[in-house]
């Protein structure tokens, strides 16, 4: 008797196995979504219609996840932070007519895995639209995700092109990564003789400009000294910047929090190069004291000092309520909520109760539209087809 | 000449300067009871350590069966035939009884079993495994303990314990037994009793025993021949009569 | 024959209740999934739990059975997920299903796995204890730094393994994923409960006696570690397909040591308890991702933490013994089903896990001369003698 | 030559992370997990107290205080209840409070990291290298404190009752030693050390947040096992050597991203070769 029991459960499991690769078979052949164009008939919608899961919304619930725990805790908090100085503001206006917005963010750590998660826990909460996620590890993921269900996502802050690769329905509010690396290598091979860089390689955003820069170094013909570190590892920099200590410039196509570091072993070290570096530069401010005194700046699309009402507006509001300064990733989180809210505003939308994949297809149309631009903290902005963000650069200059 | 099991030759060995054991020669014949005894630090156990391949000799040899097995590791050791008991108990705690005797059993030709055989569950594993432990509980009855078989190992009273460490060097199927200490700690009764195991296993076996014991009436009662060790090197050989009444083994034991 | 089969252990209703209970689970959850009832996200849990499984099960059989400290388990899985969802990546250019693909890359994943699971069982010949679990921590972070650089597997932006992952509209992966536990808990447990395992557990409990039993323990020591990671590298390569990218930050020695926690919660040597264990941790995980919200997801290593110190405190601190055998479920349960067994002897059963000392019982972890190939080799004896 | 200026005084601060492992580990024979976390907490000590406008010696003496009462206490909490359990249980432990310390300390300080202002104190040249005063004085005083330790080990009565308790717990007891104290003093020493790392972690890299201690922690136990677990000498000899050999592999950019790898790989080596690290007693089981 028991042996038989044992039996059976394994034939019923190999009967299933065997079962499921049939059917597996003619389930593959229409998954194949992600980077091919959509066609305007693709994104007929109907926002009148009812999500299986939004039956129960009062308010439009707009879902991300990000890392709120761990190493790159930082840039969630920010986000955030951001996002939600947004949606308190909306609501306090009257919300879309009268109607409030909701933002929840899910812990990822910074893990796809995580990130797939959350987007579940997100999507049977009812999210509507969603900020996908901060990095571009679990911003891959989270749009992955939902371009399976036809969940728009803007993500604030991940940067790689294969974020919004990964879906139809995936933009970006900031600069991509390879923008970055050639527009600074234009700049820099221009402007400067001896140029140094130190990347982290342990880090998607930071090896995604850095070898878009290789790339256009090369074909610029200019030559460079390199010096790379892991972040997770090392985090004194004395070695890589005393080898570039002779250079006139040093491009910095990483984090904040470590140009920081480096900007102070720069002065550990006597070197009194000119810091350069992209838009995650943003907040380096905060980290560097008096004692540096190398000229830094970066190309950026926002400008925390910058004279712009919006923009001061914006940092008063954020630091009343937050007790600090906002840096990049809390204005793109900003931007990305009220980019939605106009998005929203623009198709009238009506309905609380509307079917996120008909949304979503909504809100694809729209961004992708001619007429549609957002102005807003971080500059002014249209989106293509591809789903990258259209915007100017600054550059910010510090001391 | 071919009746010898166990021949060394000038066996010793060194830790940094001190000689532990030096110039031993041993030969120990079939079926015979051979004791080795000496007060503490001898060098008794030191020389079991270098017949089981545990320590290399750093000088001599020896040879089973005319096989010389200096530099074997322990289990190649054991695969050729000699097999031993702990002074301090190393039995497998926290498997039962009947286990322990199951893996002595592990490298007898009769119960070969690829791992892959026992992984898929295929005939061959049922066949094995239900041969060992028939083998097991026929190891087990000589040494009373059949009874115990499902009963862990560490739960054994002391006496036991010893008996299954017996049992369990039975079971590799040695044709040399190596005895560390076998009464130690037990009570009179149960010493009498062990002796009697002792020859049993000796004459059903065939088996050629050597062993280090403390207790002399024990070694005396079953040994038919002995060795005296003091300080690594050997004072007496003979029978136990000649050997335990030498005026040298009785100044090393009891002093000037 | 059939007779002497079917009265050996493998039919003792308490050791196959396990296949059992996981079969039963799967039958209802697929019965539920075919009638929509199951949520994605509750599917998707599954196959977090599945991979978790094969990841305890496999890896209590170096900790629990061999006795050997691993700390580097994440580092198989993490060959696994990289290079058999490689593999499953080229695959499906050529075959359609998604589901062959995964077979083979299993298969791939797994043996690939497997071979790096013989490298880091060689050093496991010559160091114990700590010395051991160091090594494999250092193992991992190498396979991790490897793959974070090198340009096939998209250095630190991950390998993007949409094309092979699996949605919605694919046969749901937790049925493979269970199907494949089963498959694993069956090799497992076969393995355990055969004279190879007696061999390996005498390995635990006494490597001397064990080599002089004969006992081939080099044999057993790589055996036990190459397949270990042939099961963590596929688990590694289901999280290949379940979710994309897959990325070296997931494979950290932390990972390493969520996996040991469930080995070490469940219970050393017992395989029952790693299931439940990884179970359990993963649904908290779930839930304290799931319920706390925004600022407070810091607290969730917070009363993770607490749960965990809670835990192995209760369980293993002398003084508190007499109360746990208060409150044991297990001498309850014992109680009504056998009347004359004192509490005492129910909870120093051996299967109990905090009751088996491990080799890695630290002061025989500095006794490494006895180890193969490093014999005690004493001083030369001063030449010329004075 | 810069690059072994860079590397001496930060594998300075490895070796003073891997003193304090090495002797938790000699005396209560367990791995404690939560070390690095330890100088975490003392980084954010002295990080507190700067920003509070203390001076830099009242931060370094809050610091060691703060380090030794938190050793101390989780000596007393978490691991002393499991004395006598199986080492792995304690092994479990310590990880669940390192994961407490570092969730205790985003939760009071948020994730951000903060940066901390010590008064840079120049660079010297020497011998036709840039080198940063900073690092000669960690060099400097890593070498006074480990030198101090080894005296304190071999000439009081504290010390020397730490090494009998190493050599054999019952035997110490037995001989009146009142173990469980000499466990809290090992403790409350380690703890110290900590804080003292944490200092010197500051002056070459300004800036705090709650991850802080795991990499070091790890990197210098790694340090500790390569020197031998539970020798003093062996901790900064390895500690020495991983901060000089992660520099010249991080000087080389085609190796700089494997530089992790190259680390870990040379513990793999040496442990290969000499199974008990480099300066490890051999032990001998009795048979």
């Amino acid at each position: 008797m028991k042996k038989f029991s044992k039996v059976i459960a394994l034939l019923l499991s190999f009967a299933m196995v065997l079962a499921f690769a049939a059917c597996g078979g003619t389930g593959t052949e229409e998954t194949t979504a992600g980077s091919e164009e959509t066609t305007a008939a693709d994104l007929a919608y109907d926002l009148t219609k009812e999500g299986e899961y939004t039956a129960d919304n009062t308010e439009y619930v707009i879902g991300a996840t990000g890392p709120l725990t761990g190493d790159t805790a930082s840039y969630g908090i920010s986000v955030q932070q951001g996002a939600q100085l947004a949606i308190d503001e909306i609501n306090a206006a009257g919300g879309l007519n009268g109607v409030n917005f909701k933002f929840d963010m899910k812990d990822d750590k910074s893990t796809a895995a995580d990130a797939s998660t959350g987007y579940d826990a997100l999507y049977e909460a009812g999210m509507q639209a969603s900020l996908g996620s901060v990095t571009s590890g679990s911003a891959e993921s989270f749009a992955t995700r939902a371009d399976e269900d036809g969940i728009f996502s803007l993500t604030p802050s991940a940067s790689a092109d294969k974020v919004i690769n990964a879906s139809n329905f995936a933009f970006r509010v900031c600069f991509g990564d390879p923008d970055n690396g050639i527009l600074s290598a234009e700049k820099l091979a221009k402007e400067y003789e001896n140029i140094g860089v130190i990347y982290d390689s342990s880090d998607p955003y930071s090896t995604g400009i850095y070898d878009a820069f290789k790339a256009k170094m090369a074909e610029l013909n200019v030559t460079y000294l390199e010096q790379s570190f892991d972040a997770e590892n090392n985090r004194d920099f004395s070695t890589q910047v005393e080898a570039l200590k002779d250079c006139d410039v040093i491009f910095l196509p990483i984090y904040y929090t470590e140009a920081g570091l480096i900007a102070k072993a720069c002065v550990a070290k006597g070197c009194d190069a000119f810091l350069f570096g992209c838009d995650g530069l943003d907040g380096v401010a905060e980290q560097i004291d008096s004692t540096v005194t190398n000229k830094i700046s970066y190309l950026t699309p926002f400008d925390v000092n910058s004279e712009d009402a919006k923009v001061s507006a914006f940092v008063t509001a954020y630091e009343t309520k937050y007790g600090s300064k906002p840096d990049q990733f809390a204005a793109d989180g900003y931007d990305a909520v009220y980019v939605i809210f106009e998005a929203m505003k623009a198709l009238e939308l009506n309905n609380v109760k509307v079917d996120p994949a008909e949304l979503g297809k909504a809100l694809t149309a729209t961004l992708t539209s001619a007429d549609f631009s957002y102005d807003g903290v971080t500059g002014g902005m249209v989106w293509d087809a591809s789903g990258a963000c259209v915007k100017d650069p600054i550059i910010v200059e510090l001391q | 000449m071919s009746d010898i099991v166990l021949r060394t030759e000038d066996l010793g060995i060194s830790f940094g300067g001190l000689k532990a054991v030096q110039g031993v020669n041993l030969e120990i014949k079939k079926k015979q009871l051979y004791g080795l005894v000496g007060p503490n630090g001898a060098g008794k156990t030191t020389v079991f350590n270098l017949l089981t391949g545990v320590y290399q000799p750093t000088t001599g040899t020896f040879y089973l069966n005319g096989e010389e097995l200096k530099g074997k590791t322990q289990e190649q050791i054991n695969r050729k035939g000699i097999a031993r008991t702990f002074q301090n108990i190393r039995l497998f705690n926290n498997m039962s009884v009947i286990r322990n005797v199951l893996v002595g059993l592990h490298n007898q030709k009769e119960f070969k079993c690829n791992p892959f055989v026992s992984l898929f569950r295929l005939p061959g594993h049922y066949k094995t495994e239900a041969k060992m432990r028939e083998r097991a509980k026929e190891i087990l009855r000589i040494v009373d303990l059949e009874e115990e078989r499902n009963n862990l190992a560490c739960n054994l009273p002391y006496g036991k314990q010893r008996k299954l460490e017996i049992a369990r060097a039975l079971a590799t199927n040695p044709t040399l037994l190596l005895l560390d200490e076998p009464a130690a700690g037990m009570n009179p009764h149960e010493t009498e009793d062990l002796m009697r195991i002792v020859r049993k296993i000796r004459d059903d076996f065939d088996m050629t025993i050597l062993l280090i014991e403390h207790d002399m009436k024990f070694v005396s009662g079953l040994c038919d021949e002995v060795t005296v060790l003091n300080f690594g090197t050997v004072l007496a050989q003979g029978t136990a009569n000649e050997a335990l009444n030498d005026p040298e083994v009785i100044k090393a034991y009891i002093g000037e | 024959m059939i007779k002497s089969i079917l009265k050996s252990d493998d039919f003792k209703i308490k050791n196959c209740i396990n296949y059992m209970v996981i079969a039963a689970a799967l039958v209802v959850l697929v019965v539920l999934y075919n009638a929509g009832e199951l949520k994605a996200s509750y599917a998707n849990l599954l196959v977090q739990i599945g991979y978790s499984i094969i990841l305890a099960v496999s890896l209590n059989l170096v900790v629990g059975f061999l006795g050997e400290l691993s700390l580097g388990h994440a580092g198989f899985m993490c060959v696994g997920a990289y290079l058999g969802t490689f593999i499953s990546m080229q695959l499906s250019d050529v075959i359609e299903s998604k589901v062959i693909c995964l077979l083979i890359s299993m298969l791939c994943g797994g043996l690939l796995a497997a071979i790096f699971g013989f490298l880091v069982g060689l050093p496991a010949l010559r160091l114990k204890g700590d010395y051991l679990a160091i090594v494999t921590l250092a193992f991992g972070e190498i396979v991790r730094t490897v793959f974070k650089n090198l340009p096939w597997f998209g250095k630190a932006m991950g390998l993007t393994t949409g094309a092979v992952k699996f949605t919605k509209k694919d046969t749901p992966l937790f049925i493979i994923v269970f199907i494949t536990v089963l498959v694993v808990l069956f090799f497992v447990q076969n393995l355990v409960r055969s004279k190879h395992g007696r061999a390996i557990t005498a390995i635990r409990d006494n490597e001397i006696a064990a080599k002089a039993m004969g006992i081939n323990v080099t044999f057993y020591k790589l055996f036990v570690f190459v397949i270990a990671a042939f099961f963590a590298g596929v688990a590694g390569v289901f999280y290949g397909h379940y979710t994309t990218p897959v990325m070296y930050t997931f494979f950290s020695y932390n990972y390493s040591i969520e996996i040991l926690v469930m080995v070490v919660l469940g219970g050393m040597g017992s395989i029952n308890g790693s299931i439940i264990a990884a179970t359990l941790i993963t649904v908290i995980n779930y839930i304290l991702q799931k319920e706390l919200p925004g600022e407070l997801a810091a607290l969730k290593f917070l009363i993770y933490a607490l749960i965990l110190i809670g835990i192995v405190i209760f369980n293993n601190a002398p003084k508190l013994s007499p109360i746990k055998e208060r409150l044991s479920l297990k001498v309850l349960i014992a109680k009504l089903t056998s009347k004359n067994r004192k509490p005492e002897d129910i909870l120093n059963d051996p299967a109990h896990w905090d009751k088996i000392p491990t080799k890695i019982a630290m002061d025989e972890v500095l006794s490494t001369d006895l180890q193969p190939g490093n014999e005690y080799v004493p001083d030369k004896p001063a030449k010329g003698g004075k | 030559m810069s690059i072994l200026f860079d590397g001496l005084s930060l594998g300075a601060i490895y070796a003073l992370i891997a003193l304090g492992y090495t002797m938790v580990y000699g005396i209560a024979k367990m791995l404690n997990f939560a070390h690095g976390d330890i100088i975490m907490v003392g980084a954010y000590a002295v990080f507190v107290t700067l920003m509070g406008g203390g001076h830099i010696a009242l931060a370094i003496g809050l610091s060691v205080i703060i380090c030794v009462v938190m050793g101390v206490v989780v000596e007393k909490f978490a691991y002393k209840p499991l004395r006598g359990a199986s080492p792995l249980a304690v092994l479990i432990t310590a990880i669940g409070v390192s994961y407490l310390l570092q969730s205790i300390s985003q939760l009071v300080f948020g994730a951000e990291p903060k940066t901390v202002t010590i008064a840079s104190l120049g660079t010297v040249s020497l011998f036709g290298a840039t080198i940063s005063v900073s690092s000669i004085v960690t060099l400097v005083i890593g070498a006074v404190i480990m030198a101090g330790l080894t005296l304190f080990v071999k000439k009081t009565r504290t010390g020397r009752a730490m090494v009998a308790v190493s050599e054999d717990k019952g035997a110490a007891m037995l001989m009146g030693i009142n173990v469980n104290r000499i466990i809290t003093i090992t403790f409350a020493i380690g703890s110290a050390l900590a804080a003292a790392a944490s200092l010197f972690y500051l002056m070459q890299i300004p800036s705090v947040e709650p991850t802080l201690g795991s990499m070091p922690g790890i990197k210098a136990f790694t340090a500790a096992v390569i020197g031998g677990i539970g020798s003093i000498p062996g901790a900064m000899l390895g500690g020495v050597m991983l901060g000089v050999i992660e520099k010249i592999c991080l000087s080389v950019p085609v190796l700089a991203p494997y530089t992790t790898a190259v680390e870990f790989g040379l513990l793999i080596v040496i442990l290969l070769v000499r199974p008990i690290g480099l300066l490890g007693k051999k032990r001998r089981e009795k048979v």
